[in-house]
């Protein structure tokens, strides 16, 4: 099972964990993505989060596909914030449930890795100071 | 032909938009729409990188644009 | 910060990610083993754990230690349960957060490989027609 | 000297309790205790591999036993 969402509200790592919960599986690799204090030397105060959302849901869908075909794992939940974020706030939560262990948390890794490689979202680091598109400039 | 253009993040600050209408001439592939656009904002060369995404998928260089199309300007992404 | 329970109560992982949150921390990684209904062709009913609590516990800290150790990740949470549990029920969560994923990541699969090996918890698996001590015999 | 050791998992059912009381010598090393138990229950040379534990930390086979030891009998470990 795969079940995408980009979402302006809060995320629930709660019910990533129980959708991704299946009779046949043992493990269960969760990975949360939180907006953290500093980047390099600077104090963040906010992120903005934006999306190309019928493209990111697709990018997102192929992914999923893919570490299906992989591990073979059996669920897959993968949902990502949008808009405005602060300190602590969630901005992904992916959860990968499987038979065995190596499976899920390889396809979670996995994921999160390319999710950040390939998926059209954009967040704009706010500062003290001033702000930044993230990885935009070499 | 007339094309709608997208453009998200850094890119729709440096077009000044997220929508942008180009009028381009048939048969115009995915690399002449970057000439175009680097031509039309200077900006776009300072990006580490950028790609084009045309009805929803990266596009290659060598693609050619239709009136139809839904053209998305995309920049180095950085979601998670 | 390590946080370590052995208990028979049901193991709460939103708890668990929250014990993790920190401002300082951009990943949590998550694992969460559940009792799954299938071990080679047998179809289980229950699993019962049991624990030496005492060593248990000291071997789940110097886990946790070596982690921090190697990978220097920012916080560390092992819950385990004991006592009988049924297909879906959850055995153990780790939670463990840092600055950056991949160290979250390596530290979270190395507690549960770890703790699978040298951890003084024992299993019962109770199937259709008998019961057997996981590993016990060659 | 009179030893408390703990069994658990199949250990302790092949004990048939959790808890077995040993009067042994002095000086008692744990490949002896190892000896003395495969003796006394012949189904644990059957196991795929056992642990002693000491005081709640694995014991190498040359550790002497001391009288107020905590020794605990580990057969393989199967949690998570």
């Amino acid at each position: 099972m795969i079940d995408i969402k980009i979402t302006n509200e809060i995320l629930d790592a709660a019910a990533c964990i129980a959708k991704a919960t299946d009779a046949a599986c043992g493990g269960i690799a969760v990975f949360i993505g939180a907006v953290r204090n500093q980047t390099k030397e600077k104090k963040v105060t906010r992120l903005e989060y934006e999306c190309y959302e019928s493209m990111a849901l697709k990018e997102m869908k192929k992914i999923a596909e893919e570490a299906i075909r992989l591990w073979s794992v059996n669920n897959i939940i993968i949902h990502h914030r949008t808009g405005i974020l602060h300190i602590g706030d969630t901005a992904v939560i992916i959860a990968v449930s499987s038979a065995h262990r190596d499976a899920a948390f390889d396809a979670c890794r996995y994921i999160i890795d390319t999710l950040k490689k390939t998926v059209p979202i954009w967040k704009k680091e706010i500062f003290e100071g001033g702000e930044e598109w993230i990885s935009a400039h070499a | 032909m007339t094309i709608n253009i997208l453009a998200f993040g850094i890119v729709k600050e440096i077009a000044g938009s997220s929508r942008k209408v180009l009028e381009l001439e048939n048969g115009t592939t995915v690399a002449r729409l970057k000439n175009i656009l680097e031509t039309a904002y200077p900006k776009m060369k300072q990006l580490k990188s950028y790609m084009v995404a045309v009805n929803d998928e990266y596009a290659e260089d060598d693609l050619i644009v239709s009136p139809n199309d839904e053209v998305a300007i995309i920049p180095p992404v950085s979601g998670g």
